[in-house]
């Protein structure tokens, strides 16, 4: 094969698994749920699935879940047919019981450098794809991660990020060492953060075009068919899951096109990706009835927004300013603020 | 879950700018699952607005037009300039089946005029009513309601007796929906209580609702029944009801003004008033009904609900409910039932 | 000293009976020495009350009459059977020359309809106008006046075009000579400001108040301005201003009745309300026109002013003042004057 | 002559003088006021020279003003053409300095005896007709002291009221020894109550029907003619003074005409002789314009209040329980009480 390996990385909580733990009450049951009692995210099992397909690939897991939980999760991602490659998880049952990160150092200090340590195993020439959510900093730790493996962000910048992340003094020292013996690379294409908490996308604009924000897998996976990580019957593929399983229709799945669309992803070829693939005689696509709506659904929704204004460029991010943004919020946001 | 149902909202023409409208449509998106809204204005200012607040895109699209309907335009003028002022579209998409029903907090006039050149008027109705709920000293309903419904507030101008059955009949059927007000009482409104005060087409149309089945039609009822709630349902021509109407929201405001006024005046009254503040909010709560949903268009085969121009993102997020409520349990159906066969 | 006047007071028929009516009336007799009262009702009744307050003898006569109309009979049958109910009798003695003008609160389609059939309608005027004064936002005048004036409110349901303009140049009148405004600002009341809103016959009033010297028009105002009191006299037919003056009243009682709510609900409010009670007294004051003076019919050779059914004392003795001044400044003689030659 | 004597008696302030002394400045300037300043009641003089015009009557005037005021009180009489035969003024200064009696003492114990006395120089036959105010207890102490005389009244029950009204026990025992040596009769005829404070009228029935609350003097003079102490002729010489110096007119005099029929006073027989004394030759009637107005002024009055109800019937007076009316009310009442 010509291509490059391509790593896929997944965090659990919230981006794979719906994961409710913002009272004392959600963290118990979550704690004590066996696998099938598990719910993924519609579409990520179906998601990954395809991703993995493509062969050369690695799925890596990283999760703030603690290591005693391993066994369930990893039950739960076979039941999903979900094969992982790595499955990293806290070494300390503290973090269950506090709930979650209260500390930005508990995210940054923990994620980072099991980001790092992976990289370091990784084929020079890998392409990444990184998966997480709007309830903690991922976003920021995900751009940071990638810019540091790019040369982006200087020792000196990445320093007083982790100083300001209150991470420890020697545990700061580990990750510059370590980040220094990983080569020069720019392997990370794209960022999804999924929209648990349905922050607002524009909020993530500042970490640049990389990021892409999702309502859910189906507008990753017409990013992925752009990024060319994915087919059009693979996407189709992923969306039948959604229409199956989530009472995804015609217009939740046109609308999230159309989200995509407004916020500048070009899916031209994408939609002519899509056309061809739903014209092809493959009659399984017959199951996103009725067939010939959907990309008139969608070529209707894009034709609304009139002429399209240019994708947005691709941009520097300065870490220092960000980091209070990265700083987790402290309670699900209410429905009326 | 209900049916989903699609509302298009035209994001021009409030008080307010488009920035209020989307706030109030993407919160719809976040309290119902069952609601899609369909935005219909300047892109670019929507999505300024969709990026400064919770949404889920998944319920929500955007119909691109730059073209608009002020208010101090002419409605006739105005919409045969431009074919692709928001409101006009909005009401071609509902034609067009792209959406169930309309919400605009723009231009009245226009409004009524897109309804009138884009729908059609249901068998049986010969024009068609505005009409909005004001609250009442009175409640009623399952839901403890105090507001009452009141049509024509300005459609039609000049109505004759066939028209007020109609209103009747209409308003009858948007209550009991809406309202959840099993047997809401219609009443007509007139200058006397008796069933011969009024003008010609009020007498008549009192006597050919004393005889229509379908409506509790409780006689006529005077000004003063009005504010009391002495039917949940006033029927009246749209000269007598907007002139009402907006009597109704000059009191409010004069009252907050004496109120404001007061409170400048003394520091006892000061005192006074801090202590009472809960109580006036209460009394402002209902009272200031501007807040409340908007005004439904009857008589049309669509339904359009027209918020209040100065209606901030609670307004329209309740009008976008309402249509979708109204839309969900077949508002129309059940008027077209209702109407007196001829 | 000004020429003497006599206001003949129909004393029956009131809410609170012949007895309140009296006293408004003998207080009209220590207030000034111009004034004669001519009280028509039931003179055992009239003594009685007599017998309880201070009068001025010398400035008040009886006309006994047991007779009256109730508020609940029906005009036209209660004066064909009753020639000598005591509204009708106060109608013929001021026809007679026994009085200058009559006051009345008791039913007030026989008050008009006794006007009707016992005084002459002016020379240009087809029909007579119902008109009140009720408390605005702004004030106006020399007596900084926060009083509009509104006609018709009942006494011509279905005015013509002709008819409005007419009671354009009685309003116009009577606010200069009672409310002492030296060029009082008149307004149609419609469905919007624009000169082509309305009705057809309040779209050619208002071409034809446009261009009629001697009133101030300014034009069109809708509902939202009567509370505010943009315009001192506003000119409608009579089921409009019927439905809005009663309207005015209910919303009223309606604040007043929410007051008295929160008053019950909560210890921290009763203290709050005691220290307001000055300033609510003073909203009061404004909200509640109820007690101020009454509705005179205009249009007739002789002049009618309906107190309010509900009046007290106070609001009698008002009207009889109002009356006074209108006869003795000559009302009838400035509208005629005053209104289009044709 | 075979009529009896007639003596009418007059109190003067507000009763014969339009006297102000509410306020010590109003007492003040009364006090200080010549003759030609001060100002009758409209009507008092002509009706006090057309009562003296009969021959044999008396006019005797009982005052509270004190002695020191003599000559111009008697001035002001004469200027007013008003020939008296006794003046009873009160003894010292106090009463002025005061202003008016604070207690019912001071009018029980001061005008009670004065009318005893002047009734025991009397003739026995005399009639009297008495005129006061509704400013003080004239109406107490008139129909008292006609009662008295008349012997409707015990011992015990004037023992008992002059001891309410607080008379020093000497006081009370004088006058009751005065009062013995009054042979018994009933002359009082009338008491006239002018309505200076406009108190309503009926408030004065408890005194029966011999008391009549006048608004003017046009009112005593028509009840006088009734009386028979005055003619037609006379009553019109009365009015025509009130006509020509206060600005009564025919409205004003017919009101208080009828307001007489309403309170029950017979009027027919008077209503007949001053039409005739209208119709008469004598030249001086023009001056009542327009001549037959009048009358028929007076008819309509009259026929507008229906069928006349009986005239109230004369009554025994409780004087024990009218002792509280009777008291001086303290300030005049102000006209939105």
């Amino acid at each position: 094969m010509t291509t490059p390996t391509r790593i896929y990385r997944w965090d659990l909580d919230k981006t794979y698994l719906q994961t409710e733990f913002d009272t004392f009450r959600q963290l118990v049951k979550t704690a004590f749920q066996k696998a099938h009692e598990k719910k993924a995210v519609p579409g990520a099992a179906a998601l990954i699935r395809e991703l993995k397909a493509a062969g050369n690939t690695r799925l890596c897991i990283v999760s703030g879940s603690p290591t005693q939980m391993r066994t369930v999760l990893t039950e739960k991602l076979k039941l999903d047919g979900v094969e992982f490659d790595e499955l990293v998880l806290k070494d300390n049952l503290r973090n269950l019981v506090r709930g979650r990160f209260k500390a930005l150092r508990g995210q940054v200090g923990y994620k980072l450098p099991v980001l790092l340590e992976s990289r370091a195993r990784a084929p020079q020439d890998a392409e990444e794809v990184l998966f997480g959510d709007d309830a903690e900093a991922d976003a920021f730790i995900y751009s940071l991660y990638a810019d540091m493996i790019a040369r982006r962000v200087s020792e000196p910048v990445v320093y007083q990020v982790l100083e300001a992340a209150e991470v420890y003094p020697d545990d700061i020292t580990r990750i510059i060492e370590q980040w220094k013996t990983i080569p020069q690379a720019d392997p990370v294409r794209r960022i999804f953060i999924m929209l648990d908490r349905l922050t607002p996308p524009a909020y993530f604009s500042k970490y640049g075009p990389r990021v892409v924000p999702i309502f859910n897998y189906f507008q990753a996976a017409l990013v992925l068919l752009g990024d060319r990580h994915l087919s059009a019957t693979q996407v189709l593929k992923v969306t039948i899951e959604l229409v199956q399983t989530a009472g995804y229709n015609l217009l939740t799945l046109s609308n999230s096109f159309q989200d995509l669309a407004r916020r500048g992803l070009p899916l031209a070829d994408v939609a002519q990706s899509l056309t061809e693939a739903l014209q092809g005689p493959a009659a399984m696509l017959q199951m996103v009835r009725p067939v010939p709506d959907i990309i008139a659904a969608f070529s209707k929704r894009v034709a609304s927004l009139g002429a399209q204004p240019p994708a947005p460029p691709a941009r520097d991010i300065d870490y220092l300013s960000l980091l209070d943004d990265a700083r987790p919020r402290d309670k699900k946001r209410t429905r009326f603020e | 879950m209900s049916r989903p149902v699609t509302i298009a909202f035209d994001v021009m023409g409030g008080d307010h700018g488009p920035a209020e409208v989307v706030r109030g449509a993407a919160q719809l998106t976040l309290d119902s699952d069952s609601i899609h809204v369909l935005l219909v204005g300047d892109r670019q200012q929507i999505d300024e607005a969709l990026s400064q607040v919770r949404h889920n895109a998944e319920h929500l699209a955007v119909h691109h037009t730059p073209d608009w309907v002020a208010m101090h335009e002419k409605p006739t003028v105005a919409l045969d300039q431009k074919p692709n002022a928001s409101v006009l579209l909005a009401a071609k998409l509902v034609h067009d089946g792209e959406a169930d029903a309309m919400v605009s907090s723009g231009n009245t006039g226009a409004g009524v005029l897109s309804c009138a050149r884009t729908f059609s008027l249901m068998p049986g109705v010969r024009r068609a009513a505005l009409a909005t709920v004001y609250p009442t000293a009175t409640h009623r309903g399952e839901k403890n309601d105090p507001f009452s419904l009141i049509l024509d507030v300005g459609a039609t101008v000049d109505a004759t007796a066939d028209d007020l059955v109609a209103f009747a009949v209409m308003g009858s059927a948007y209550a009991r929906i809406i309202s959840k007000n099993k047997d809401p009482s219609v009443a007509l409104l007139s200058n006397g209580t008796e069933a011969m005060k009024g003008p010609p087409r009020v007498v008549e149309a009192n006597a050919r609702l004393s005889t229509l089945a379908g409506v509790r039609f409780i006689g006529n009822i005077e000004g003063v029944d009005i504010p009391k709630g002495t039917a949940d349902v006033v029927v009246c021509d749209g000269f007598v009801g907007n002139v009402c109407l907006k009597m109704l929201e000059g009191v409010s405001e004069t009252v907050i003004e004496l109120a404001r006024y007061a409170y400048k005046e003394k520091l006892l009254w000061r005192a006074g008033i801090a202590m009472l503040s809960s109580g006036i909010e209460r009394i402002k709560e209902v009272t200031d009904w501007e807040q409340y949903g908007g005004a439904p268009i009857l008589g049309f085969d669509k339904l359009f609900i027209k918020a209040h121009g100065r209606s901030r993102a609670r307004a329209i997020t309740n009008a976008g409910k309402v249509a979708a409520k109204a839309v969900s349990r077949d508002l129309t159906r059940v008027i077209t039932e209702g109407l007196p066969k001829s």
